[in-house]
């Protein structure tokens, strides 16, 4: 490169540090059709086998329900793709060619995969806006949120994902004033606003009503193909009315996996999820 | 036994509350049912006086209630179960349960057996702390927790979010159990209609931080639904 | 003076000892009225008994002002010292003749080995007649000419670890060329064993230290694990409350001024109560208007501290006021010549230790405990569940303020008693605390000996205040590794 | 919590009041320096050089206030070292000042102070080399205090060291900086500081016309800090920096490197009081370890608390009026003042939970009442 | 102005409290007094008392304040050497006159300041030939708290130690922390040091708060006066009053004043001190004394000058003589130090000293001190022709003047 060249690119505002710029992550080889491999993968916390021996394979663009007892290890496999929990062994990666484990959550997030919690969390203080526009695709890095400007694109972004999640109304209040419901609807704005590759959803329906629920599996399939979804409920209803593939965890590894229809006649499922009722 | 009127309430400048009237008999088991946003948590904290309502009078029991303080409610036999659990993170699942001791209501001090029966996996998970408990586990032990008061009246917010299914169902049953068999008076907020229908015996609809309709379970139809439920 | 003193030892003999010692204690008079020489045994405030100093017969009751003090310096001290020893060297109490003996350990002159060469065929205590063999050994090695009697001499020095031992020791091998080289050998391989003897203890000693200091830190921080590492208080005031334990010793000793032994005793729960009120007080009055604001506690309890502190030096001056030292806790529990234990950092050490158990017992087997966690990790959620949670903060910060009290009982038989007491010690309270992790009682005990023990075994080697500054260091540092200090919480939530 | 809700739209009201804070500020420099310099001393309008110092010094801890208040109210980042970053600073400056007294010391040696002649030392330490220029000594002012900041601020947030932890190792820090300085051995005069200075780039520091300027200076730098931080507050990143001070694991998961964040919100305020303490020395004459005693950086803590935390003219407001306070009293009841500052602190707590700023914003029509909820 | 304003600059507050409250009080002791004798020069004196709370730059504000806002005529205060060097170059500024009551390292002389406390020939030299002499001390543990008057003093005493044909290995020097409080392992060292068979002593430097945890670690540890002496500099009748001093009996201070000393100037001065301050059991002690004399000083200045100007004042003040509360006649030196004499005394059980050594004649303050090779050829004098208070007399030139 030009002396000349290396200059202008140093004089370039958005650029001006390269050395600050996250790394955005080589493009993700999704060649074999599968998006995330998660091998033999174990955790424990204090001697207590969280996950054990798991093996699960996404595809690209599926539209995949997660369903097992309450501590089965679903929200802790999530913590694990995300970054937040390191596993004792095992392997995950995304697409073919990058190894998540070892990443920061950030480096994680960057790399497209975005996440639902269980338990809704905003950033309380700040405006229902704000929430959205932080979570919005972007530079991540210093420089660039210095010299980040709401742009009339952006803000029609915002704009409909407010509408989309109904809480255009609330846009100016601080997201700790809503209600629990709401904040739920906030979080999974702030999913779609992230315009992830990957979306793991924790429990996006509890505390909904039955309508709200109806919307949310509507948003959910629409958003299956072009990206992919991994849902975590307990809602077999919605389970039901969104899914192709389920795949049912206990104890932390693999019950069963195949249609709704496969995994709702299982005896061990049903035995240890469903009760007889379904 | 309860019964609240005229009671009113205020975050700040934002009233939530408007003018409530809500009846509770005895033994009964009562749905408060209504969208995300219309007070439903709002009305039980006023209940169990961690909010404090402008005006209106709330009597339990035919007692005044209304400016007595929270600490007061489970020493009348009120058992609460929070939205969001609200269990003791670092406490074990043991020391959560003994903290409802403090009430003074079960007899000896000692956590009533009949707890481990209703919820097996606390038994096993004793020793591990409560915030290390998967969600769904921790909503049992909410559960527990109320009733280690053995309590007159139980409410309970939300009870099902997040439980698995036979769980959701246990509790239901555990409900109507507890109804029948002790004669205890449950208030549930409840948003999944088939619970509801199939746990409650009463129902209340509430809109805008008031009860617009009320009635036995039966009456539900779908037109109230329709127009107080839907988006 | 001297001269006297010389005239009165060979003509009085053992008669004067009782004088001699009075002269030595300082409580020997003169009586204005009759300038007879008395000695006067304070009776309590201005009286004193007096008795005869030779006779000992009682002469009836004084006051002050008919007396005048025979003042002694350190050079007449010596010298009485010397005498003394000379004069009990054959008393019946074989204490007194150890203790007339070791007098001379120092720099024995011919004479008093004389004297000892006389007493030791006599002497039916083995250890006193082994003291007196080192005393003429001693002197054996240093005067003699005869190699074979400083040989011999040697001998008596074996298993010894007196200082005056190594320093024989050390000069016999500083001699010149013509020592004979047996004798050297002999001295040499002595000289190993001893040192490798005196570095063990040396290194106990140490241990000590290090623990000692562990105590003094253990105790001011394990009132501050209960109000900021449980409660979450961020209590600046918490020196002040440990100074106000050490004023409440002072005061105690003020109104039984003839018991100071026992003054102490009283001031423990003395200082735990008036500290523990003070505690409820500032936790009523201005504590629980601030939940869930923990870091405007900051703010409220360093007005608090301010006040506090200024409130003291009003009512007892700025200077700082003198707490005595009962004698029990005064000296040191002797092992031998090197090695011994200074008492009131032996009983601090058992009373920080004494302390730390009986609050683990309240916390575990009183509902307090368990209620006061629950309080501070949910408010709104103990008080659905029926506790008492205005009470429960009472009673906790008063607890944890009750403990500071008693770190001020201890500190006041270590350091000063003035308004800035506090402050001298918040810092470190502070840094055990987190150091041990927050919340954690274990950790603030294994926190404070692992600091005491660090920076005594330091501080040789780098100075007092280098090995402050690298402790500090080493905090930085630790706690990167350890974000959450030694014992952390741990588990989902802690996060 | 409580002040959380409202922040937001405080936030944008405050770009509204940056002119006016600047406009104000240097409204007040302008009429001190000409009351000062031009009206006679015996006019009834006169300011005199002891009120230009005063202020001067004042505004220097406002400024210093300013930068714990950015890590502190706007990230959570409760800082109680921030006394070792301004000292920092001011030792950079002091030390450009004692190298500028040359051979006018006591000892008239041309190279080294008189602290070091009468204790001995033979050269002058490599450390103090190049600071007898100006430009240095000023690099080194932003450079000192903004590398030890990065160093520990990488440490620290890398590893997640958070809340009170980060607080007390903070206070560790500037704690065992204290003792440092002290140590003569360190070749910065002991505990007796830097002193003793005669005049900064050819000024002499006595004169009133260069008390003035380094007040307006002061001044100067105060308000551009405060619009650079406004700047910097109001973008993108300053709402990056309140969602980490709320929910940074949150903030994580969105995809910010928060340690990134942090570290270089440190660093800026570490500058800013680095900065602060350079103004400061010249303007009381002394630097000493004192300055980085913990109980300093506390008191810092308590002016932004006392002015109201999270809102930058509430840093400033309170630093001036602690300060203001404590001079008076101190000249007034010299016996009790400390009462009557206590008094201060508990009632601000009490009854002004934002601080003094917060209850005349509080008044303010238009607001949006928003209130904690007991959860 | 129909008053006479004097300024009192002493801490009330923070860590210093403990040690300057007791001259504020003496301060206005002494205005009181003078005020019913008549005042000076038929004026009534006027005290202005504010609070520097310990805080090194706010003592330079206060002096500020004090000279341009009170317009004080005079100044007493400071006790630290840091404070002083803080308000230093204001009183030099605006041509205040500041009275220093306390001992210090020297190497200091201000034309605006009176230095009335002991500059360290007067206190550190003597106590160490007194030891050397008459005890027969040939080991010396120096310990100090790590600032600038104990190393500087330090620094002294090791070269005339050394000049005096002491070893190396002979001298050990200590330096801890303010307000130390954990003295074990240095108590265990100095014992060891001591216990190689030369009568050792300590040369104690130890400031204030730090003096009470030192000698109960050395009673405890059994070392008694008689064993190794300690002598000390900064402890006086008042730190004594906050020790339980039964372990301390024989340990030795050295100052330039001592309560005890039989006089009838003194027993007055006693007497109007606990009469003044209301308790019965207050004690006085040597910086009370260098006020005393600093004040009684600057009124006959005042009134030989006819005028609070300062210059004026300042010229009177030299070779001006008044007496000093233990017999002799304290004068002036024109380097604005004060002519003392030393007293050695040891501890007694009452908290009170002994006098077991006095110089024959006073001591001339030295400020710049002839065992430091910076300051040797340095002297102060503030007289014509030289009129400097940094004066080499070999480059014969004046450095370092701020007026
Ligand atoms: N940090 C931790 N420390 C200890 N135990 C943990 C931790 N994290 C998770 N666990 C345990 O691991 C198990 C799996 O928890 P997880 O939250 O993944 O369950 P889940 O499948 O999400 O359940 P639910 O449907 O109820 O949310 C639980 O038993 C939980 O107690
Ligand atoms: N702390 C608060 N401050 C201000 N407003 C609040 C606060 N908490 C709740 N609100 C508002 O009060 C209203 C009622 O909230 P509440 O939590 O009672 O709703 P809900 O009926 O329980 O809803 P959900 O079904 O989502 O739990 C909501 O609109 C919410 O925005
Ligand atoms: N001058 C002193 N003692 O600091
Ligand atoms: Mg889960
Ligand atoms: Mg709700």
């Amino acid at each position: 490169m030009s002396v000349r060249g290396a200059f202008g690119e140093l004089a370039n505002r958005d650029q001006l540090w390269p050395f600050l710029m996250p790394a955005r992550g080589a493009r993700v080889d999704v060649s074999k059709q599968v998006l995330l491999y998660i091998e033999d993968l174990s955790v424990s916390f204090d001697g207590f086998k969280a996950i054990n021996n798991l093996n699960l394979y996404i595809n690209d663009g599926e539209l995949r329900c997660l369903i097992g007892a309450n501590g089965a290890g679903k929200t802790t496999l999530m913590d694990i793709i995300t970054g937040k929990t390191h596993p004792d062994t095992g392997a995950v990666y995304f697409g073919q060619n990058i190894d998540l484990l070892g990443r920061s959550e950030a480096e994680i997030a960057e790399l497209g995969i975005g996440r639902k919690f269980q338990k809704p969390t905003v950033f309380e203080a700040q405006t229902v806006y704000a929430n959205l526009e932080l979570s919005m695709r972007a530079e991540k890095g210093i420089m660039a949120s210095l010299g980040s400007r709401l742009t009339g694109e952006k803000r029609d972004r915002i704009d409909q994902v407010l509408a989309t999640i109904g809480l255009s109304d609330e846009r100016a209040l601080a997201a700790g004033a809503l209600s629990h419901g709401q904040k739920q609807w906030l979080e999974i704005g702030m999913l779609l606003i992230a315009d992830p590759r990957l979306l793991l959803v924790d429990e996006p329906v509890a505390g909904m009503t039955a309508q709200e629920t109806e919307r949310t599996a509507e948003l959910l399939t629409s958003l299956a193909g072009e990206r992919t979804v991994v849902v975590v409920e307990h809602d077999m209803e919605f389970v039901r009315s969104i899914a192709r593939t389920v795949t049912v965890l206990h104890q932390g590894s693999v019950l069963a996996e195949g249609t709704m229809e496969q995994v709702q006649n299982d005896p061990k499922v049903i035995e240890v999820y469903l009760g007889d009722e379904h | 036994m309860i019964s609240l009127q005229k009671v009113n309430q205020l975050y700040g400048g934002t009233q939530i509350l408007w003018d409530l009237d809500l009846e509770i008999a005895r033994g009964s088991v009562t749905c408060i049912m209504g969208r995300n946003g219309v007070g439903k948590t709002t009305l039980l904290k006023c209940l169990m006086g961690l909010l404090s309502i402008a005006s209106g009078s709330l009597t339990i029991n035919g007692e005044d209630f209304s400016r007595r303080s929270a600490e007061s409610r489970p020493r009348a036999g009120i058992g609460y179960v929070p939205q969001g659990r609200d269990i003791f993170p670092l406490l074990t699942v043991e020391e959560n349960l003994r903290t409802a001791l403090a009430a003074g209501r079960s007899p000896g001090g000692v956590i009533p057996e009949k707890i481990y029966d209703l919820f097996p996996v606390l038994k096993d998970m004793l020793q591990r702390r409560g915030g290390d408990l998967s969600g769904g586990q921790q909503q049992q032990l909410a559960i527990g927790r109320a009733l280690v008061l053995q309590p007159e009246v139980l409410i309970l917010d939300e009870p099902n979010e997040g439980i698995q299914p036979n769980i959701v169902k246990q509790i239901g049953d555990v409900i109507t159990q507890l109804n029948q068999e002790e004669g205890m008076t449950v208030v549930l907020v409840e948003q999944k209609l088939g619970f509801a229908r199939r746990v409650g015996r009463e129902f209340r609809l509430m809109e805008k931080g008031r009860v617009v309709a009320s009635g036995p379970m039966t009456d539900l139809s779908d037109d109230l639904i329709a127009r107080h439920l839907a988006v | 003076m001297p001269g006297i003193l010389e005239r009165l030892e060979a003509a009085g003999g053992e008669q004067v000892v009782p004088l001699a010692r009075a002269l030595l204690e300082g409580d020997l008079y003169v009586l204005e009225a009759s300038d007879a020489l008395v000695i006067g045994r304070s009776t309590g405030g201005d009286g004193f008994a007096l008795e005869d100093p030779l006779d000992g017969t009682a002469l009836g009751e004084y006051t002050k002002a008919d007396l005048k003090k025979l003042r002694v310096n350190n050079r007449v001290r010596v010298q009485l010292r010397g005498m003394l020893a000379r004069l009990t060297l054959l008393a019946k109490d074989p204490a007194v003749r150890e203790r007339a003996v070791r007098n001379m350990l120092e720099r024995p002159d011919a004479d008093s080995v004389q004297l000892l060469r006389d007493a030791v065929v006599n002497e039916s205590n083995a250890g006193v007649a082994e003291l007196q063999w080192l005393v003429i050994a001693l002197y054996d090695i240093e005067h003699s000419e005869d190699p074979s009697v400083r040989l011999q001499a040697l001998g008596h020095l074996d298993g010894r670890v007196e200082p005056e031992v190594r320093n024989a020791l050390q000069a016999l091998l500083a001699e010149g060329a013509d020592t004979p080289p047996q004798l050297r050998r002999q001295a040499q391989t002595m000289l190993s064993a001893l040192e490798s003897k005196i570095a063990f203890y040396e290194f106990l000693e140490t241990l000590f230290f290090g623990l000692s200091l562990g105590s003094v830190l253990l105790l001011i921080a394990t009132g501050l694990a209960i109000t900021f590492g449980v409660m979450g208080v961020i209590n600046m005031a918490h020196g002040e409350l440990i100074m106000l334990g050490a004023y409440t010793t002072y005061v105690v000793q003020l109104l039984m001024p003839d018991h100071i032994g026992l003054s102490i005793l009283v001031a423990i729960p003395a200082a735990f109560i008036v500290s523990a009120l003070v505690g409820v007080l500032i936790e009523r009055g201005v504590i629980r208007f601030l939940h869930g604001r923990p870091l405007e506690t900051l703010l409220a309890t360093f007005g608090i501290s301010l006040v506090l502190q200024q409130a003291v030096r009003t009512i007892f001056s700025p200077l700082n006021r003198q707490v005595s030292t009962p004698d029990w806790m005064s000296g040191s529990l002797e092992f031998n010549a090197v090695f011994s234990l200074t008492y009131n950092r032996l009983y601090v050490l058992l009373f920080a230790i004494a302390v730390f158990v009986v609050l683990q017992l309240i916390l575990k087997k009183t509902p307090l405990g368990l209620q006061v966690r629950a309080v501070s990790q949910n408010r709104s959620m103990a008080r659905s569940l029926g506790i008492r949670t205005e009470w429960v903060d009472a009673m906790t910060f008063g607890l944890g303020s009750g403990i500071a009290g008693l770190a001020g009982v201890a500190l006041s038989q270590l350091t000063n008693v003035g308004p800035n007491l506090g402050q001298a010690y918040i810092i470190d309270s502070f840094m055990v605390v987190v150091f041990g992790g927050v919340g954690n009682l274990w950790g603030t005990l294994v926190g404070g000996f692992t600091l005491g023990v660090a920076n005594k075994f330091l501080e040789p080697a780098t100075g007092a205040v280098l090995a402050k500054i690298l402790v500090l260091v080493f905090i930085i540092l630790f706690i990167q590794k350890w974000p959450r200090g030694l014992f952390p919480q741990k588990g989902r939530a802690a996060e | 919590m409580s002040n959380l809700y409202g922040q937001f739209s405080a936030l944008h009201q405050l770009r509204e009041k940056a002119p006016v804070f600047v406009a104000v500020l240097f409204a007040i420099t302008a009429w001190a320096s000409a009351c000062n310099l031009l009206l006679p001393e015996d006019s009834f309008f006169h300011v005199s050089t002891f009120t230009i110092t005063l202020l001067g010094k004042y505004l220097c801890y406002a400024l210093l206030a300013m930068a714990v208040d950015v890590v502190w109210g706007y990230c959570g980042i409760l800082s109680l070292g921030h006394g070792a970053f301004f000292a920092l600073g001011g030792y950079a400056m002091g030390m450009y000042l004692m190298r500028q007294i040359g051979d006018r010391g006591v000892y008239g040696n041309p190279l080294l102070p008189d602290f070091m002649v009468f204790l001995n030392w033979e050269a002058l330490p490599w450390y103090w080399q190049g600071f007898d220029q100006f430009w240095f000594a000023m690099l080194m002012v932003l450079l000192v205090p903004g590398l030890l900041a990065f160093a520990f601020g990488w440490l620290a947030f890398r590893s997640r060291v958070a809340g009170v932890y980060l607080s007390i190792i903070t206070q560790a820090l500037t704690y065992a900086l204290m003792l440092a300085f002290f140590r003569n051995e360190m070749g910065f005069g002991g505990n007796n500081g830097l002193t003793d200075f005669k005049d900064i780039l050819g000024f002499d520091l006595q004169a009133d016309g260069t008390r003035v300027a380094l007040f307006v200076a002061t001044a100067l730098v105060l308000a551009a800090a405060y619009c650079a931080s406004q700047l910097i507050l109001g973008s993108k990143f300053g709402r990056v920096i309140l969602a980490v001070r709320d929910a940074e694991a949150r903030a994580r998961f969105v995809g910010y490197r928060t340690e990134t964040y942090k570290v270089w919100l440190f660093v800026y305020s570490a500058v800013l009081a680095g900065i602060a303490g350079a103004l400061y020395v010249p303007q009381v004459g002394i630097i000493n370890p004192g300055e980085f005693s913990p109980l300093n950086s506390i008191e810092i803590v308590v002016w932004v608390a006392v002015g109201g935390r999270g809102t930058l003219y509430g840093a400033v407001v309170g630093a001036l009026l602690v300060n203001y306070a404590k001079t008076r009293f101190t000249g007034i009841m010299p016996e009790a003042w400390l009462f009557a500052l206590g008094a201060l602190f508990v009632a601000v707590t009490l009854f002004l939970p934002r601080g003094l700023t917060g209850l005349v914003m509080e008044r303010l029509p238009r607001r949006e009442k928003l209130k904690e909820v007991a959860a | 102005a129909d008053t006479i304003k004097v300024g009192v600059l002493h801490s009330l507050s923070g860590t210093m409290a403990i040690s300057e409250t007791t001259l504020k009080d003496t301060v206005l002791m002494m205005v009181e007094e003078q005020n019913k004798k008549g005042g000076v020069m038929g004026k009534q004196l006027e005290a202005v008392v504010v609070d520097p709370a310990s805080n090194w730059p706010l003592f330079a504000e206060k002096a500020r304040e004090l000279l341009t806002q009170d317009k004080v005529d005079v100044i007493f205060g400071c006790w630290t050497s840091v404070s002083r060097k803080s308000v230093l170059p204001v009183i030099e500024e605006l041509n205040g006159l500041l009275f220093y009551p306390v001992q210090y390292e020297g190497e200091e002389s201000s034309k605006n300041v009176f230095y009335t406390g002991a500059a360290p020939n007067q206190q550190a030299i003597p106590a160490v030939d007194y030891l050397m002499e008459d005890f027969g001390v040939k080991r010396w543990v120096l310990a100090g708290t790590d600032y600038v008057y104990p190393r500087t003093t330090n620094k002294i005493l090791e070269a005339y130690l050394k000049s005096k044909g002491v070893a190396d290995e002979d001298i050990m020097i200590n330096y801890t922390p303010f307000g130390h409080s954990d003295w074990q392992s240095i108590v265990a060292d100095i014992k060891k040091f001591g216990s190689e068979g030369k009568q050792t002593a300590v040369v104690s430097t130890i400031n204030g708060d730090a003096n009470v945890p030192f000698y109960k670690e050395l009673g405890n540890q059994g070392i008694s006066a008689e064993d190794i002496p300690v002598v000390a500099f900064s402890v006086g009748e008042e730190e004594l009053s906050g020790i339980d001093t039964a372990p301390l009996v024989g340990h030795l201070a050295a100052w330039n004043y001592f309560q005890s000393v039989e006089n009838d100037a003194n027993t007055a001065f006693i007497k109007q001190w606990k009469a003044f301050i209301g308790d019965d059991k207050r004690v006085t002690n040597d910086p009370m004394e260098a006020t005393y004399i600093g004040f009684n000083m600057w009124v006959k200045a005042v009134e030989k000058a006819g005028t609070t100007d300062v210059d004026a004042v300042e010229d009177a003040m030299i070779g001006m003589t008044t007496p000093n509360l233990t017999g002799g006649v304290a004068t002036m030196g024109k380097n604005h130090h004060l002519s003392k004499p030393v007293l050695i005394g040891e501890i007694q059980e009452d908290g009170q000293f002994l006098v077991v050594s006095e110089t024959e004649d006073l001591v001339p303050g030295d400020a710049w001190s002839d065992f430091l090779p910076g300051s040797k050829d340095i002297i102060a004098d503030w007289t014509k022709p030289v009129e400097c208070g940094n004066y080499n007399t070999v480059t014969k030139t004046c450095s370092g003047q701020n007026y």
